[in-house]
């Protein structure tokens, strides 16, 4: 039966895009010009999510669980075209923030060397992380680039004290010990959206912006767009598009004042978040 | 109130009734009706720890399960006053999410906002009342404590004073009509991060505390320190204003401040100044100003000649920014208009704050921003709604009333004056002087626990109320509170601070039956209130009364809009500008202290917020610690690295914390982060880090006395090597270099805003278009 | 030479001695296995406290997600290399110095792969599942991944410690054969169940020799796909310095590398601990010697290769790496890996070093010294030293991590001497194979140099297959 | 059916050319009179030799380890194959094809060894006639330093064939009846 099933579909499963066709294709595109920093969306994620706080301890030992976080650069980069700010000695253009949580790449570094395949691709190209089947080898940690998994290193969710436990979110699951997570675009929001989108009727079709993941609600700036990169209508494919970023691409054709940019894309991953850069004023 | 002593059947008089509903000058004319009482809030009992599946065929009021249900509020985690929208599922709240309709947050929610549901679940919540005995807090039954309660406050007592955090809407009218019953006028007001100094500035200059600043139409926007995105008035609403104005084409920040806060992390310019004398860059900026007639043109004479040749280079001295800079300065302003100048806590907090306001905000009138970027306020309606923040000035009558024992019962709600004034005011001492000290309080924080009557109350998620954001988007709203959930700790555990005020006036005077409870006074007044109000709710369903018609109306909403009458033209009133001579340098005591708060512990109010301890500064990444931050070329100096333990010793107090060697600190000055330091306030605040208003030198300003936050100096030494400190960032690698570099990997690029502007202008699809749900 | 003595030793004296050796050792044997004992229960004590409170006690994070389980596994395995990979290489070359020592060399793999083993586990973080890396049918159909190398691993790792099992098990038979003969007691029918009924015929031996021969000719590729399939755990990675293309060979070489100095360890210690003088002698020691030189120099150059081709190649994350390893916090790990195993060998150039039984066995233990560091910072350094600068991370292993290491060396120990004394850690009907044919070729040649005697038993070697 | 009775005369010798000559003749012997049914040699270390003695021994193990290699091989290649689109859903990973060749050699080659080598194994255990009992002649000498010699006859030769055997030094007979 197996077999079968191999021989018939053999240049299905041969080929690399499995799912090309799908109707959906979840991205994001993140503006440093507009993102202050003020980590409400890491907050928001904490709340939604059910992530636990560990402590100072844990923290200090790097075991924190915070799916997304806004990483703070001092130095310039090299080649910028600016005025006096190597001679001063203070940071006067002000820190370099970008939020940093799964990327969701397309071709994801971490998904194959999961020995029990608890992390894979779902149709709508989110990198899904399978907490049940996850045994904890930790290699999909190791093999992240951007050092997005996060991983169990205890059992912190029996540690809530009462009542805080009460906020736990019952849509999805709190996490054991010994398992890694990340950020999943919010999955249970899409999959109620699509429950929605399915009620009334259009299975491969949800209104852009008919949910927002909690990280993109919260952002005070509107820095975060969340959306359907196969609909053409959708914000965020928009974006993508006048910032000509495509998803498939290892190095951009385009000019390098065009804000749109996705980090470590040199290493083929695909990643299907986009940032825009970060924008100072040099006459300032 | 007090000329009605003629029984219970005697009815208020229609100016007194509205008074009492804070609806107090009002000029509309307002019906009175009855209050209807359709009980929204769901009925579902939350056992705790037990799973309950709930039949889908019958289930309760308001309950489906698997299905959220949503109910709008108004967030009380700091005065600003966000709608929020409270996710429920199956009884318990599990979300706050910003309402999409309120104009304070336009759907957006800060990390404190966030946290509200820690607040609210807190495991350090109080749950029972206590009562002092034998010089220890015992926890005591209701009964037990509403007698004395009663015994305390349900008389008549001239010498009764109250201190309240920043309050508005009916709580602020409540403690108003209780203090009236109880024939005391001593209501205070303290809260610690208003800025109480720009305020009186404004008032003074604008006319109103709190004029309305349009971002979006200013082309450059110079900040003397106001954090607008982290802690100056209303975070998330400046936060949005902030992200239209760096759209295209867009808007160039400047940030001048001796410690970089989130708004300076995100300046095009942030410049470096010596706290205490930014009012002096502000005259060299106005004196080059003056020197084209149009900007001399539009102030006084008189003013004219208080600014006009200030010595720049000598000013270049004084605040260590340089001649160049200053010039470049002004020439940006001159280039880039209509501008707005903002005035914030580092430029006001020296004793001569009131000054240093005076010449910031002169520039904008210089610059002719009045009514182009700073807009007028209409009238507010009911001013006893109106937020009340308060500052320093207030606890210090306070406390001198205590201490001279013109009040012989304190009683404290929503401030924590223990934990927050430096020790130098002698807040503690001057508590432990009243007879009597009453509590209404969530947590066991410092003042509390200093009480003799502690009486347990809802959280904001609980409570039934109004609230009035401190800075409104729309002149007129009025947020409203309603409970989103059961009491998390039963009908035995907490109650509402409005119930229990509202019980005392009951047992005072009996015409206060009229209300079983805080909240059909709160709809009463609403209903009331409803002439006044745009477009209130009409009844849809047949068969709807008025009154459910409206309260579901303005319940779903989450805030009314008050009708207002249209402001009108702003006109500036400038007085010269009276710096004083620039101040010595203090041998002894070298550095700056900087005490810095930040969007996160606020003033030390969220510090048992787990969320909040784990969500990194901002800026040193810092998580569960305080910390000093040194400049790396006085660390140098000092032989100190990252890590180090200093002790930071002013005339007033000594504390020892980390050193953070940060590139963002003026290099004469120190900064220490508000929010930690508790000495109580539960297991996740208790005995982490130290607060630096404890240290903080008793020098006020001189026209508001507003306490001086920026003026005290400190001395810094080495006291320990080198332990480990807990960082986001949480390797070696980053603190030895604590430089946090990119190492060439391109993770956060940069364009020049030239090219921005150039590419981007009238692209639609960087504005997201993200319809609410 | 000594060597040359061995022809004169009687066949029965052989039985004897060896046989001897499973009864009384040294007293010495019972403090290292007293002491190993020991270090065990630490380990296990250890691990329970992990199991109970989480993996966070190792003191593990992210970005290092691995550590010392992984660097000692690699260790480990690659310790296991040269025992049964050697012993396959000199049979098929018929390099009868092997006789005397291949079989502990042999133990030494089979005890290496299971002390390795224990590793995965311990470093799972949900042990109790683990049964789900194997291919076992079950009503949902789910599979392991067969894309991840950590099931490469797995497969290799089974069929590697299947096949050096059988290996010396099969190679250990005619032995089992003499112990039966002489045990009583317990003995006796241990041995009798598992020498399964040999008697020495003729058809017994000819079947066993080729078998045997087809095996080895299996175990050769196989011990050199085993740890090229450890290093693809990192060369398929995507981390700089982790994604290197001469990964395989070079962990090969390192392999061989420890496990040569591994064999030397423990020939020195059999040696003493069971008086095994007669059997191994300095000649074999010398030749060993010379055998872990030689891979000591090809695994030398692969490692400075892969320096060389990592700054010639100027990819920016790599680069950083390398230049981490060598002058970040870590670099006294980098500095001691190429002291003990890069410097240190040279030491074997002498014959003086070569022909001291005490002199080498330090030397050996410098050498897995220096293997051991090689093993850690090929895991540790890189992920300090990451794509994301702001997870960069200084981690030293924590206090259960540590013990479990020296339990593993403990336990390692322990299994390796109560095989010893079990079973014939010399293998008899070898030994006497070798006296035969060296007396054999002795008596016919009396007068005839050395030199010649080793050709001629060569050639007759070669008749003989 | 009756059991046959199988008589047996074992004899050890010191060293392997004594054995080898009374093999021989009794192979002479063999040629004369047909007495010798069975002749079987026990050594303690191999001797090759014996193939030209007692001729050549039909034992085809590498057969069984090529057709084990080969299997091992196929078996390997459709369980990796079949494992990775077999799952409830296909589950597609990092941008790799579903079925992605070169990843299943190395388990190929692993199962090519581990079937290969196990195959072998059965092989041994099958031409070597293990495991098995010891015979009750079984000398535990043979297992030290003696060559023993076994060979089965009918008992009318039975004395015919010791005198041989004793003839060529043998340490020691022992006669055996089944």
């Amino acid at each position: 039966m197996g077999l079968k099933r191999m021989l018939e579909n053999w240049s299905d499963f041969r080929k690399q895009d499995y799912y090309e066709d799908e109707p959906y294709m979840w991205g994001m595109s993140i503006d440093l010009n507009k993102c202050i920093g003020c980590g409400a969306c890491v907050t928001a994620c904490y709340a939604e999510n059910n992530l636990p706080t560990v402590g100072k301890e844990h923290y200090a030992s790097g075991h924190s669980m915070h799916w997304m976080r806004i990483e703070r650069y001092w130095e310039e980069p090299e080649g910028e075209a600016d005025i006096d700010i190597k001679e001063s000695e203070y940071p006067e253009r002000g820190a370099h923030y970008i939020p940093m949580m799964c990327q969701q790449c397309n071709h994801a570094p971490c998904e194959p060397v999961c020995p029990v395949a608890a992390t894979y691709h779902t149709p709508d190209g989110l990198n899904a992380q399978v907490y049940n089947r996850c045994i904890g080898s930790r290699y999909c940690g190791n093999n992240c680039p951007y050092k997005v998994r996060y991983f169990n290193f205890f059992d912190f969710n029996t540690e809530i004290p009462h009542p805080l436990e009460m906020q736990l979110n019952p849509d999805l699951s709190v996490r054991s010990k010994g398992v890694m997570e990340k950020c999943t675009f919010c999955v249970q929001r899409i999959r109620a959206a699509k429950d929605a989108a399915e009620d009334e009727g259009h299975r491969d079709h949800i209104e852009d912006g008919s949910f927002q993941t909690a990280c993109q609600q919260s952002c005070p700036t509107e820095a975060i767009v969340f959306g359907n990169l196969r609909d053409e209508a959708s914000a965020v494919k928009q974006s993508w598009e006048a910032h000509e970023v495509e998803l498939n691409r290892f190095e951009q054709d385009k000019s390098e004042d065009i804000r749109g940019y996705r980090v470590l894309e040199e290493l083929n991953v695909e990643p299907c978040v986009m940032y825009l850069d970060r924008v100072r004023d040099t006459e300032a | 109130m007090k000329s009605n002593k003629s029984g219970e059947q005697e009815a208020w008089s229609r100016r007194t009734f509205l008074k009492i509903m804070g609806l107090g000058s009002a000029g509309s004319a307002l019906a009175l009706t009855g209050c209807g009482d359709t009980d929204i809030v769901n009925n579902v009992d939350i056992e705790v720890r037990k799973e309950k599946v709930e039949p889908n065929v019958d289930p309760q009021d308001f309950v489906r399960p698997g299905i959220a249900i949503y109910y709008a509020s108004t967030c009380r985690q700091c005065p600003a006053g966000c709608g929020i929208h409270a996710r429920n599922r199956e009884g318990r709240v599990l979300k706050l999410e910003g309402n999409p309709a309120s104009p304070v947050n336009r759907g957006r929610l800060c990390p404190m906002g966030q946290a509200g549901l820690q607040a609210h679940y807190n495991p350090d919540r109080l749950t029972k009342p206590m009562i002092r005995k034998g010089g220890k807090l015992t926890e005591v039954s209701w009964a037990e404590a509403e007698n004395a309660l009663k015994k305390v406050l349900g008389r008549r007592n001239g010498k009764l004073a109250w201190l309240s955090g920043a309050v508005s809407g009916h709580h602020a009218a409540l403690i108003r009509t209780y203090l009236d019953v109880a024939g005391s006028n001593n209501s205070f007001v303290f809260d610690t991060l208003p800025p109480a100094v720009g305020h009186a500035a404004n008032e003074a200059i604008f006319g109103h505390a709190m004029p309305k600043y349009d971002f979006d139409k200013a082309a450059l926007i110079l900040s003397f320190g106001a954090d607008f995105l982290g802690t100056w008035m209303s975070p998330v609403h400046f936060a949005g204003e902030y992200g239209r104005f760096r759209a295209a084409p867009r808007g160039t920040l400047v940030q001048i401040e001796p410690k970089m806060t989130l708004t300076g992390a995100n300046a095009d310019r942030w410049i470096a100044i010596r706290p205490g004398t930014e009012g002096y860059l502000a005259l060299a900026l106005a004196s080059l100003l003056v020197e084209d007639a149009r900007y001399a043109d539009r102030v006084p004479v008189e003013v004219l000649d208080s600014i006009k040749d200030a010595d720049i280079e000598a000013i270049a001295n004084t605040t260590g920014v340089s001649v160049d800079r200053i010039h470049r300065l002004h020439q940006l302003l001159t280039q880039r208009s209509p501008s707005l100048v903002l005035s914030g806590s580092s430029a006001e907090g020296a004793e001569h704050g009131s000054e240093t306001a005076n010449a910031i905000l002169l520039l904008n009138v210089m610059l002719g921003n009045v009514g182009k970027t700073i807009l007028p306020r209409s009238k507010q309606p009911f001013p006893d709604l109106a937020p009340k923040l308060g500052g320093w000035s207030e606890l210090r009558a306070f406390l001198d009333g205590l201490n001279s024992g013109k009040f012989d019962t304190a009683v404290v709600f929503g401030s924590n004056p223990i934990y927050q004034a430096p020790k130098s005011l002698g807040a503690d001492k001057a508590f432990a002087k009243a007879k009597y000290r009453v509590s209404f309080s969530m947590f066991p924080d410092e003042t509390t626990m200093a009480c003799d009557l502690v009486l347990p109350i809802y959280s904001y998620l609980e409570e039934w109320n109004t609230a009035m954001p401190a800075y409104a988007a729309d002149d007129g709203q009025l947020g409203l509170q309603q409970p989103v959930m059961n009491p998390v700790f039963g009908s035995d555990g907490p109650r509402g601070f409005g119930d229990l005020l509202l019980g005392v006036l009951t047992n005072m005077d009996g015409r206060f039956k009229k209300w079983k409870d805080y909240e059909s006074y709160v709809m009463d007044a609403l209903f009331t209130m409803r002439p006044a109000m745009v477009k209130p709710p009409k009844i849809t369903v047949p068969g709807q009364t008025e009154m459910e018609a409206f309260r579901q109306g303005v319940l779903s909403t989450g805030f009314v809009r008050l009708k207002t009458a249209s402001a009108g033209k702003l006109t500036a009133k400038v007085r010269p500008v009276q710096l004083p001579k620039a101040p010595k340098e203090d041998g002894g005591h070298p550095f700056h202290l900087v005490p810095s708060p930040r969007l996160g512990l606020w003033d030390g109010r969220h510090a048992n917020l787990p969320w909040l301890q784990e969500l990194p500064d901002q800026l040193a990444e810092v998580v569960w610690d305080s910390w000093v931050e040194i400049h790396p070329a006085t660390a140098k100096k000092l032989g100190v690295i990252t890590g180090d333990v200093v002790s930071v010793t002013s005339s007033a107090g000594s504390l020892k914390a980390k050193v953070v060697v940060f590139p963002g600190v003026q290099r004469d000055t120190v900064a220490i982060p508000l929010g930690q330091g508790h000495t109580e306030y539960g297991r996740y605040a208790k005995g982490i880090g130290v607060n630096p208003y404890h240290i903080l030198e008793a020098k006020f300003d001189r026209q508001t006395g507003e306490l001086a936050t920026h003026a005290t100096r400190v001395s810094v030494k080495k006291v320990a090597d080198r332990g480990p400190l807990v960082t986001l960032a949480n390797g070696d690698l980053v603190l030895e270099s604590n430089t946090s570099t990119q190492a060439g990997r391109e993770i956060v690029k940069t364009v020049s805003a030239k090219d921005f502007d150039r590419t981007e202008s009238g692209k639609a699809a960087t504005r997201p278009a993200n319809k609410e749900v | 030479m000594s060597d040359y003595k061995m022809k004169d030793i009687e066949w029965a004296k052989i039985n004897k001695d060896v046989l001897e050796s499973l009864e009384s050792p040294r007293k010495a044997f019972w403090i290292v296995l007293g002491v190993c004992a020991f270090l065990v229960s630490l380990g296990v004590a250890a691990e329970i406290y992990q199991y109970n409170q989480g993996l966070g006690v190792a003191l593990m994070n992210r970005p290092h997600f691995w550590q010392l389980y992984i660097s000692n596994f690699v260790f480990w395995i690659g310790m296991s290399h040269s025992g049964t990979l050697l012993s396959a290489i000199l049979l098929l070359t018929k390099a009868d110095w092997r006789k005397p020592i291949y079989r502990f060399a042999e133990a030494m793999t089979l005890f290496s792969i299971l002390t390795a083993a224990i590793f995965p586990v311990i470093h799972l973080g949900r042990v109790w599942n683990m049964y789900w890396v194997l291919p076992y049918p079950n009503e949902r159909t789910i599979w392991p991944n067969f894309r991840s190398p950590l099931l490469w691993d797995a497969a290799a790792i089974t069929t590697y410690a299947t096949s050096s099992a059988l290996f010396l098990y099969i190679g250990m038979i005619p032995d089992l054969a003499i112990c039966r003969d002489n045990a009583k007691g317990w003995r006796k029918k241990l041995y009798t169940a598992l020498s399964m009924g040999w008697m020495g015929r003729a058809t017994e031996w000819l079947a066993f020799r080729k078998t045997y021969v087809l095996m080895a000719c299996f175990l050769v590729p196989l011990a050199v796909s085993v740890h090229s399939i450890v290093a693809s755990d990192f060369a398929m990675s995507i981390m700089p310095d982790w994604h290197i293309t001469s990964f395989p060979p070079y962990f090969v070489a390192g392999a061989l590398y420890s496990g040569c100095a591994a064999i030397i360890t423990l020939f020195v210690l059999l040696r003493y601990v069971f008086r095994f003088e007669a059997y191994m002698t300095t000649e074999i020691m010398d030749k060993t010697a010379k055998l872990t030189f030689a891979i000591a120099m090809v695994w030398n150059y692969l490692n400075l290769s892969e320096y060389a081709s990592i700054w010639y190649s100027n990819d920016m994350f790599e680069k950083e790496v390398l230049l981490e390893k060598f002058f970040g916090p870590y670099c006294w790990v980098v500095w001691g890996m190429l002291l003990c195993a890069t410097v240190a060998p040279f030491a074997m150039a002498f014959k003086k070093v070569r022909h001291s039984m005490w002199g080498m066995f330090w030397l050996s233990l410098v050498l897995q010294l220096g293997m051991w560091l090689e093993r850690f910072q090929i895991v540790s350094p890189p992920l300090a030293s990451n794509h994301e600068p702001w997870t960069w991370a200084v981690v030293w292993p924590g206090l259960v991590q540590l013990t479990i290491t020296l339990a593993s060396f403990g336990w390692f120990t322990m299994l390796f001497l109560i095989f010893c004394k079990v079973f014939p850690s010399v293998s008899m009907y070898e030994v006497k194979e070798m006296v035969f044919h060296r007396r054999k070729a002795s008596s016919r040649t009396e007068l005839e140099d050395l030199d010649k005697v080793k050709d001629e038993m060569v050639k007759l070697e070669e008749k003989l297959a | 059916m009756r059991k046959r009775i199988k008589h047996f005369l074992f004899a050890t010798y010191e060293d392997f050319d004594k054995a080898r000559d009374a093999i021989a003749e009794l192979k002479m012997l063999d040629l004369k009179e047909m007495v010798v049914q069975n002749i079987e040699i026990y050594s303690p270390i191999e001797h090759p030799e014996v193939e030209e003695i007692l001729g050549e021994f039909h034992q085809p193990i590498q057969r069984f380890t090529f057709f084990g290699a080969i299997s091992g091989a196929i078996g390997a290649f459709l369980l990796v194959a079949a494992a990775a689109q077999s799952m409830f859903t296909v589950q597609p990973q990092g941008g790799k094809p579903v079925i992605p060749l070169p990843m299943d050699i190395v388990i190929t080659y692993e199962g090519t060894i581990l079937i290969g080598v196990l195959s072998t194994l059965a092989a041994f255990f099958i031409y070597s006639g293990m495991p098995r009992s010891l015979k009750k002649h079984y000398n535990e000498k043979v297992s030290e330093d003696q060559i023993g010699v076994e060979v089965q006859v009918l008992p009318k030769h039975r004395e015919k064939v010791r005198e041989v055997l004793a003839r060529c030094n043998a340490s020691e007979i022992r006669e055996v009846t089944l």
